[in-house]
């Protein structure tokens, strides 16, 4: 893709099913490495959890485009579908957590039929903003905001100046950085606040989940 | 991973449909949802109970279905709370136009998932919810995500359950079941770790010399780790917390329930129960009831944990009321 | 080894304490002679019963004292049948002029005790026995020790321990029992061995993939060790021979007791019960009658075991008939 | 003890007394290795069952010896009281196994005040045929039997000619060699029974503490 000037790009809806596809496959990939820090703070099913959901996910999204009788889908409507599908396969926390991320950002877009990137990363800030709102946390719980609020903030401010791929691999980046960078905190969210100080020195997995959701968003276009 | 299944997949529907075989004047399963339903609901005028939360905790809560307890349990994978749809599923299901209580677990994502199908039932059924937070290895506090719901939500749901079943309004039931909270706290730990099925490993591992105090129900690691000492040293380290939180004095009234994590036999069960009677002995509190057994566990987990519900007059009759579900069964 | 105890020589009278401080309104315990005793007792004009065996099977027998069950049950020492004197106490203390049944699991030190307490009251107290033999994973043979009694014993002491409940003489509470032993055939596996606590180390090792098919209650090596596979293939191998050898078919309506070793959790054991019940059905054999838990155990031992036992009317009404003992309680 | 042909040879209670604490002493060292052996071929409690029952024995000696009000002790009241103990301590089949031993014995000897070495031998011959016959066993079925019967033939034949510490010590040959010779044994009675094929190729505990007890009569005798 070219390096086009990025609030100016459009995301069409097809960006947004290979997004959520290359994540279904990432996550699946790395879901063992999930469930053991999951293991260590948690109780052992994150990495579960999100296959469960995003195989669900990509099978929403292969039933939908065998089915003839499927409307067109749009970004906002593909993005409401994955939050209903999250909340009805994943449970436990991360399900309605992503599932709100998702259906938030879906909302943001209800009124745009050819929403830009501009308009997606402000669709993604709404929906950490509703994780952030019904999860009562925010950056430096130890939680998948962790991970979320410095990408989403990082995409913002390259937004004017860089080229697509340049604002999603800046995001990307500061997703993995800001998950690594949940090591050192005492958790105050979430299974992993019942340790206190031994949720110290374990890197978060909804963090590091969230940071693979980004680095997909960030591969997935650019290829 | 040694278990008794046949694919870690049909962990959950495979054992949900074995306690509808078992139990079929008791339950009927909707396997569709995941829950397990009490035969005969809805029941016209009384509260309905609606409980959940992820599998790995058996009997808890579909084996608490049935007369005097709940009316509905929904079933999440292992160690996962269940979602919005099945709860919404049950608390249309059982609603008897009583309205109903949702006794949820302190989880977020418990918490979260009942929130959602709260909403998600919001005009049509009168949802009322009770939060069980009455771990005491977890700090209190405002901050975090507080206290976990562990051995007292098995008291609440037959409490609360004899409650409804007297005739009580939506209000009554939970407050009720808000008083059982309220005045019960527990403390567990264990000698072994569990395994959930689809992880296949253990969640933790400990030295043949060591457990863990302050174990959670989910395998998820507790206060500290410690060597293995005489069961009675164990016990002083979950009463006294205990105690303490629920400022205990001489003279109180006290129901014990000594619970297995799962994988402990009955023979050190009542050793354990006989630690924990005798160090409420020598606090002159004296225990009028008492649970020994596994009624809310971590699947294989070897450990015990120690509840102690504060009992007065009113706790006393609907503790004793009939009970008949296919973990608890009594006067009926 | 991890367990919860004191001093590996208090594990038994400890838990027997335990037990009588959890239900003081069913049993009460005689430390000296590890005898677990029925409140109120003796029983005028009701035949007595009495039974024990090794510890490390609880709640097998002192949690199955009380109404409609045992008198008496003696401890012995983990998985060593008690003393002459243990039974002559127990004998004579729930003797109610009616006579007292002995309930004998056929091992030959739990036989050659209890024939000799019944020599020692002999005189004094009528005593008649039944021995329970109901292990199809031993041959039968009149030149070995025969079969083991294993999963009936818990039956034959709610069946018998009804009959007596009734009124019935010695004779009839006695041809009760055998008619239950008779009637009913066990098999068992294991995941993993036990530890007697005064050995400290497992009875036998298992491969991370291998179970034992045919284990008794005590840790015993069973027919033969296999591969896991998956548990509708154990219930196979365990339901097979149960079946031909009563000789259940189409139309027979069964008792279907699944029964957990100790250390397999109830998300597991209902799994086992769908797979039991399923091969039941395939074959039409009805479970009109079930019960499902850890009632016949081997210490902390992962596993289970499957007992049908062939129902009629009367044992049917025997079976339903209120009893109210530690660890199987209804209808009161 | 000078070589003395051993039929005239007189057993004191004494004696008795010297060889049930040796053999408390033996069964205690050895009780791991015997419950070892049950836990191959039966439930693992052989070495603690009979460890338990003659530390009791043990216990009984001294509690009588500290009575002073106690009468004397003969060899036939020894060997019932020893039985008495073992029947009320140690429980299992080798409570009652090892009791009838004991207590026939004793009765064979009642009308002994002064039984000599053939007396004894007679005796425990009697105490062998009990655990026969209440057991319903016979030599060839993998049990203690195998240890018994073959020492107590092999004292038997050696009774005339030999000194009291030859006859002894072929017994207690024999009942080693006994132990050793039920390894290859199917066997037919007690617990090890159930394991059908598989009992072969283990030797069977309670032969084993049989041949302990026979070897540290020849000891205790001997020293
Ligand atoms: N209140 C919260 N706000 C934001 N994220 C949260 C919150 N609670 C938990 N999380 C995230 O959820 C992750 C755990 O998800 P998961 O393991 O799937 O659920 P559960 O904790 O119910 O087992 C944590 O690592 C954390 O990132
Ligand atoms: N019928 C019998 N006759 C003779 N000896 C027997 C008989 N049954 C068992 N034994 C002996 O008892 C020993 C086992 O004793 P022990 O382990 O103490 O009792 P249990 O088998 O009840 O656990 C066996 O090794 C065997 O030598
Ligand atoms: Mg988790
Ligand atoms: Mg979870
Ligand atoms: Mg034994
Ligand atoms: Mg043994």
């Amino acid at each position: 893709m070219p390096a086009l000037a990025s609030t100016t790009v459009f995301v069409t809806e097809g960006m947004i099913e290979a997004w959520l596809r290359l994540s279904a496959t990432r996550l699946r990939e790395r879901s063992r490495e999930l469930t053991e820090l999951d293991q260590a703070i948690g109780d052992g099913d994150h990495g579960i959890n999100v296959d469960r959901g995003f195989t669900a996910v990509a099978a929403m999204l292969d039933g939908r485009s065998a089915d003839p009788a499927a409307p067109a889908p749009d970004v906002a409507g593909t993005l409401k579908q994955t939050a209903q599908t999250l909340i009805r396969t994943v449970g436990g926390a991360s399900g309605p957590l992503y599932g709100t991320f998702f259906l938030k950002a879906s909302a943001s877009l209800a009124g745009s039929p050819q929403p830009t990137l501009g308009d997606l990363i402000a669709a993604l800030d709404a929906g950490a903003a509703g994780v952030a709102t019904i999860g009562g946390g925010q950056p430096g719980d130890k939680t998948m905001l962790d991970a979320l609020t410095p990408a989403l903030s990082a995409a913002r401010e390259r937004l004017t100046s860089g080229a697509v791929d340049q604002v999603l691999a800046v995001a990307a980046d500061a997703a993995e950085a800001g998950a690594a960078a949940t090591i050192p905190m005492q958790a105050r969210k979430g299974r992993a606040s019942y340790l206190g100080e031994r949720s110290i020195g374990h890197q978060d997995p909804g963090a590091t989940s969230s940071a693979i959701l980004l680095r997909a968003l960030a591969d997935s276009f650019q290829g | 991973m040694k278990k008794l299944i046949n694919r870690v997949d049909d962990v959950v529907p495979e054992s949900l449909e074995g306690v509808g075989l078992a139990h079929p004047d008791l339950v009927k399963i909707d396997l569709e949802h995941k829950v397990v339903l009490r035969v005969g609901g809805p029941r016209q005028g009384k509260v309905g109970l609606v409980s959940g939360g992820g599998s790995g905790h058996e009997p808890l809560h579909g084996g608490f279905v049935g007369l005097g307890m709940l009316d509905a349990a929904c079933a999440g994978n292992v160690f996962t709370s269940p979602t919005p749809d099945q709860m919404e599923f049950a608390t249309r299901a059982v609603d008897g136009g009583a309205g109903v209580l949702h006794i949820v677990k302190n989880y977020t994502g418990d918490v979260l998932n009942f929130q959602m199908a709260a909403d998600l039932v919001n005009g049509d059924v009168e949802v009322a919810s009770v939060v069980t937070n009455d771990d005491v290895a977890v700090q209190d506090s405002l901050y975090t995500a507080g206290r976990r719901g562990v051995g007292a939500t098995v008291l609440v749901e037959k409490i609360a359950g004899a409650k409804a079943e007297e005739g009580a309004t939506l209000d009554g039931v939970r407050a009720t079941a808000e008083k059982v909270n309220a005045n019960a706290r527990s403390m567990g730990m264990a000698l072994t770790s569990c395994i959930v099925p689809a992880a296949g490993t253990p969640t933790f591992q400990l030295g043949d010399d060591e457990i863990e105090i302050g174990i959670g129900i989910h395998g998820e690691p507790g206060r500290r780790r410690e060597k293995l000492v005489p069961v009675d040293e164990i016990a002083a380290t979950l009463v006294e917390p205990i105690v303490d939180d629920l400022a205990l004095s001489q003279g109180d009234d006290v129901l014990a329930f000594v619970n297995s994590m799962g994988g402990t036999p009955l023979i050190e069960l009542y050793i354990a129960f006989r630690s924990v009677a005798s160090l409420l002995a020598d606090r002159g509190i004296s225990i009028s009831r008492s649970l020994v057994g596994p009624y809310i566990t971590s699947l294989e987990m070897a450990g015990f944990s120690v509840t102690l519900l504060r009992l007065d007059d009113e706790l006393k009759r609907l503790w004793d009321a009939p009970v008949h579900t296919p973990a608890l069964r009594w006067g009926a």
